[in-house]
């Protein structure tokens, strides 16, 4: 079933939200950080990995859900963050350390958690897995609504706990989706050179459940396909694995040489950018014209700057408070 | 005061652990074999006729799964008490452990809980060999973000548990083979004691003076409290007068109560079946000589399983672990020491 | 291809070797444990996990193994260890915890190492798959030659390490079998509240490798089945899957009540031994006849004995002797 | 003596590699991400044009696959080097690494060998956030079985990493990244020094000397090192003289060394980048007392990382890290501590 014209607005204008915010960290991330790279360096240090190409995955997805509805993101969250309705301000000002992060500044881009909208990141690949599992029983032995959607990459699947989950929620028919954004790389080792099988859908026939491989980098095709597993769930069907091709536009993390990709695969990519492509097709399809496309434009970028500004006039919190929140 | 009765631990877990599934129904337990079969160790015994299967679940053997779904349930508003069946098998599923369940909290900035209890059984003495026989107490310790927990007798047993599952923050409960009380692992009398029928809660991290005395503390937990107070029993009769205080936890740990107590005798002997080094001893003792190095009349000193892998040989198992005999021997010396 | 006549002959003498040790370990293991049960007393203390009814499953594949082949067995190692030709005595001294044992009497029932037959066993669900595909690479890159087997449990199938070293093998093309014992059980928990297919050879899709499924606990059967893998390693065809269905007819370990067990499963399971139904069919095949068979009989009984006598006999070693073997 | 050149700690350990892999076809070096990208701390770069796909293999992201891989073709004769990439992530492979290649020796009663290195970065300071920057020493050198290394600066990195290698026992090779010279992640100058082109070998187990001094004896490893000289020098201007210890190696512990400095300054500061309880300082302040407490002037000092998972935010994680400023500050007290 294709999305309604709303959904599609929806989803392109989340796609604006976090393509905007990655190319706008981007930036950021490199104040204090030239000439000399130095990762300490700057007002958002650390490892940062951005989501740009990876949008539809996001969104595509979480048409679908609700704030009840649980997500566990990867080291690579951003877009999936913006899809789930995470509050950009406090997102934005956790990326920069502040005390008006989402946790204050303790966790940083790879741990965001937005308890008012269910949803989660790490560090760890693999480990959301676990989570969205035990979210999912939650909903059931509680008999309450609400569907876990897991995200991984497609080198998580090579992971001992994508097995292990698979079965477990399979086993105990939980609502539970398995997302792998399929970018081809695991850093700088192909998914060919990783993994035992062309498409990582047919390994949900290991655990008796359903295996979606989605060709195409498109938000309404993800939504079409997706439906069906989220529904499915949300009816006690149990747990789908849907796997979708997608592009890792930029380096595994930022200061990535990316000496590792083939000559060309780079500008293809860029090429095949989903997210002009997804406006192109709005517009010939009359949902958007190019007048409010620049509108929306202009709004959710004013929306991102909105969440920098906030974040950047916000203060850190006193060092010592390091101290606190490590117990409940 | 309620009504008490005689219970070995593994009664006591499991009266616990009815009584708060009674009370609340977030309250669930997974883990191996611990539905029909009541546990390995019997501390799921009779819950899961009570309870049903939706609650008290046996799950596959995948630990990463069903400890990381712990995280998501205590996370989603559930209080799972998950059984690793041996501590011995962290090794299977310690990510989920030490790295997301401890570390939750503090990367949402208080504002998720986790209020989730793994509890694992710990311990030698059986010949089991050394995949099945350790106690990790250190391990679990160094890592900041659980609180660890091993009770010595079944009153203290019930009420650690308690608190365990009423706790917002996760909790290891250790548990040693050696006290379950289950007659096949052998027995051990003194931890079978009385325990009110009635739930209650024991404040994890209170240490507790097992036996006052004036010439030596003896810190333990677990099985070398018993070690100890049969010590003292033997140490009284040539004179010497031992302390022996169960630590009951070990995060958070008592340092006050281990100090005081070595204030008042001079002399620090830790007692712990975990490996010698970079442990429970080390620290105890670090904790009382930073502290004032100058309270001590004698060096301190440790009886701890040598860093060795565990033998299963019975000779030299016995031949490593902390025992009785050890510590009257090294309480004897350390009073000729002057 | 069938076993040829001495093929079979070899199978059935390391099964009734096989047998008769767990028989006499069990009476030995009850030595000191009566009237009071406790596992630390008698001879041989400790967790005792018996093998009987999974014979075939080791003399079905190791008839196609040299001593250089390496196999990695379970928590339940002993009817293995026999088929790989791990040397009775020392393996007996072992499991009495003797000075002349495998290893001193430090390893015990669950750790049997045995480096001239390339034989080695651990007490971790899952724990030897890794050290085999190792052992596989190891051949590989020396250019030697010798396939590894990996033995799990059913139950094993789902952690975690299962996942990712047949991944591993599969991306590798390395010369490693695994061989799942599927006797129905993980301790209490049948393999049907377990595990979300039916049959786990189904999982080798997973991992684009061949999954072999033997419903027959039968020593012809598995030799037959399992011989191409077994070749197809040898001969640089990278791995395979075998899943053999076969019974537990102890308990899990010594002192199970087995009160999990349906009504009459277990008086079905003794009805469908292995042993006798082998023996008959070798018989019927006129391989053996009563005769020889009794004196086969006999001589296998002999040498149990005679390593059950050696391992009585036998000192241990001094207890302060823990110390040693920590580093090489 | 052979000709020196100024390396930096990832350069020095990858001049080990290619030195050993040239002498010895056993060596074979696994890992994700270090074939082609030459290892994400540098410390594998060149080999795989060197060596090829077969002698430098990346992995999928399974690491409880190729560390029981790398125990299995240990133990069949090939010395493979397997990079963790982040200690942190030891959690999701740990039982491989700790119940498996650091027993097997012991429970093949030294028949068989596990000659394995396990390299893997640690340490925080440039706000990786809690999953990656831990130090995790403690956890590794509690369990009995592996040797544990943590060099300081380039020359000790090429030694040690050719003795890790040559080394039949498991060795667990820890590097700072913030001592890696990969700019990237800062830089530390002295780590950068004078290696000799030639092979060698440092023999695991013994401490260092780094600088010598009277008043108190700061013992340390990896980058705690270059914080305590440091602090040295601008002690030596305030009058106080500190002797420097660099540990080298945890597994085996040097408590000669450290007791021989410590006798002689009659004051003990360890600097540990690591959790606070239950880890290393507990067990270097331990070994001192229990050797003798008397030889101590004033209590004993640790400046460690807190109980906490280590925060993201620039100025929590700054705060809680050791610093040269904090030693200096805690040596000004103990001096003053009469
Ligand atoms: C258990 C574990 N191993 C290794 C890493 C280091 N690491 C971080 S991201 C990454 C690649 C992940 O690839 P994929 O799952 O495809 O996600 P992507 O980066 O492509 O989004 C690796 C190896 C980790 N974080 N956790
Ligand atoms: C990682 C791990 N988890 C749990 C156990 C405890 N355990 C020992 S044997 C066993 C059941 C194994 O079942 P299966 O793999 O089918 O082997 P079987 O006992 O039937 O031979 C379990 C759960 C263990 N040893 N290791
Ligand atoms: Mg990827
Ligand atoms: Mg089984």
């Amino acid at each position: 079933m294709l999305p309604t014209e709303s959904q599609r607005i929806w989803m392109y204008r989340n796609m604006l939200i976090s393509r905007y915010m990655e190319e706008r960290i981007e930036t950021i991330y490199m104040e204090g950080k030239k000439p000399v790279f130095n990762m300490a360096n700057g007002p958002i240090p650390g490892e940062m990995h951005l989501s740009n190409g990876q949008e539809p995955c996001a969104v595509g997805v979480c048409a679908h859900l609700e704030a009840e509805d649980i997500v566990t993101a990867t080291h690579r969250p951003h877009h999936i963050a913006v899809a789930k309705g995470v509050n950009l301000k406090k997102m934005m000002a956790e990326i920069f350390g502040k005390k008006t992060g989402l946790s204050g500044g303790r966790g940083g881009h790879m741990h965001l958690f937005d308890s008012t909208v269910n949803f989660a990141c790490s560090g760890i690949i693999a480990q959301g897995m676990g989570p969205a599992v035990g979210a999912a029983l939650s909903r059931k032995l509680q008999n309450k609504s609400g569907v876990a959607v897991a995200y991984i990459g497609e080198g998580a699947a090579n992971q001992g706990a994508f097995h292990e989950t698979l079965n477990l929620a399979s086993v105990w028919n939980l609502p539970v989706i398995f997302v792998i954004e399929d970018n081809n790389w695991g850093i700088s080792v192909s998914k060919s050179a990783s993994t035992a099988v062309a498409k990582n859908s047919v390994r949900a026939a290991s655990y008796n459940m359903p295996g979606i491989h989605i060709e195409d980098n498109c938000p309404d095709v993800i939504f079409s396909e997706t439906k069906k597993a989220i529904e499915r769930a949300r009816n006690g069907g149990g747990p789908s694995l849907i796997e979708i091709k997608t592009s890792r536009l930029a380096g595994h993390f930022m200061g990535d040489a990316e000496g590792y990709r083939p000559k060309g695969e780079k500008e293809q990519l860029i090429k095949e950018d989903p997210l002009p492509i997804y406006r192109q097709k709005l517009i010939d399809a009359n949902i958007i014209t190019i007048d409010n496309d620049s509108a929306l434009v202009e709004e959710t970028q004013k929306l991102v700057e909105q969440a920098i500004t906030f974040a950047r006039e916000s203060e850190y919190a006193k060092p010592e408070e390091a101290m606190l929140h490590v117990f409940a | 005061m309620s009504a008490t009765k005689k219970l070995t631990i593994a009664r006591a877990m499991a009266e616990s652990l009815a009584q708060e599934m009674r009370a609340d129904p977030k309250v669930f337990v997974m883990g191996e074999d611990i539905a029909q079969l009541g546990g390995v160790f019997g501390n799921t015994r009779g819950l899961f006729d009570e309870f049903g299967g939706e609650r008290v679940r046996d799950t596959p053997i995948s630990e990463t799964a069903f400890i990381g779904a712990g995280v998501g349930a205590a996370m989603d508003g559930m209080r799972p008490v998950v059984e690793l069946m041996f501590v011995d098998f962290f090794g299977v599923c310690f990510d989920a452990i030490y790295n997301m369940m401890a570390k939750n909290i503090y990367f949402s900035g208080g504002n998720s809980h986790v209020p989730m209890v793994i509890m694992a059984s710990t311990g030698a003495g059986y010949s089991d060999g050394g995949q099945h026989s350790q106690c990790l107490y250190g391990t679990f310790a160094h890592l900041p973000g659980m609180k660890v927990v091993a009770p010595s007798n079944a009153y203290d047993a019930k009420g650690l548990m308690t608190a365990a599952i009423r706790d917002n923050s996760p909790v290891i409960y250790l548990f040693h083979k050696g006290l379950q009380g289950m007659g096949w692992l052998g027995n051990e009398p003194a931890a079978i004691n009385q325990v009110p029928e009635e739930n209650y809660v024991l404040e994890i991290g209170k240490a507790k003076t097992a036996v006052e005395g004036a010439d030596i503390s003896i810190i333990s937990i677990g099985i070398g409290v018993h070690h100890a107070l049969k010590a003292a029993l033997e140490l009284e009769k040539k004179n010497i007068s031992v302390e022996v205080i169960d630590l009951r936890s070990l995060v958070p740990l008592d340092r006050e109560h281990i100090i005081a107590s070595v204030k008042k005798t001079g002399r620090l002997l830790v007692v712990d079946e975990d490996y010698h080094s970079f442990g429970v001893s080390g620290e105890i003792i670090a904790s009382v000589t930073e502290h004032d190095h100058k309270i001590l009349k004698t060096p301190p000193c440790r009886i701890t399983f040598p860093d060795i892998p565990i033998p299963f040989t019975r000779p030299m198992e016995q031949w490593a672990l902390p025992s009785t005999e050890k510590i009257i021997n090294v309480c004897v010396t350390m009073m000729e020491n002057k």
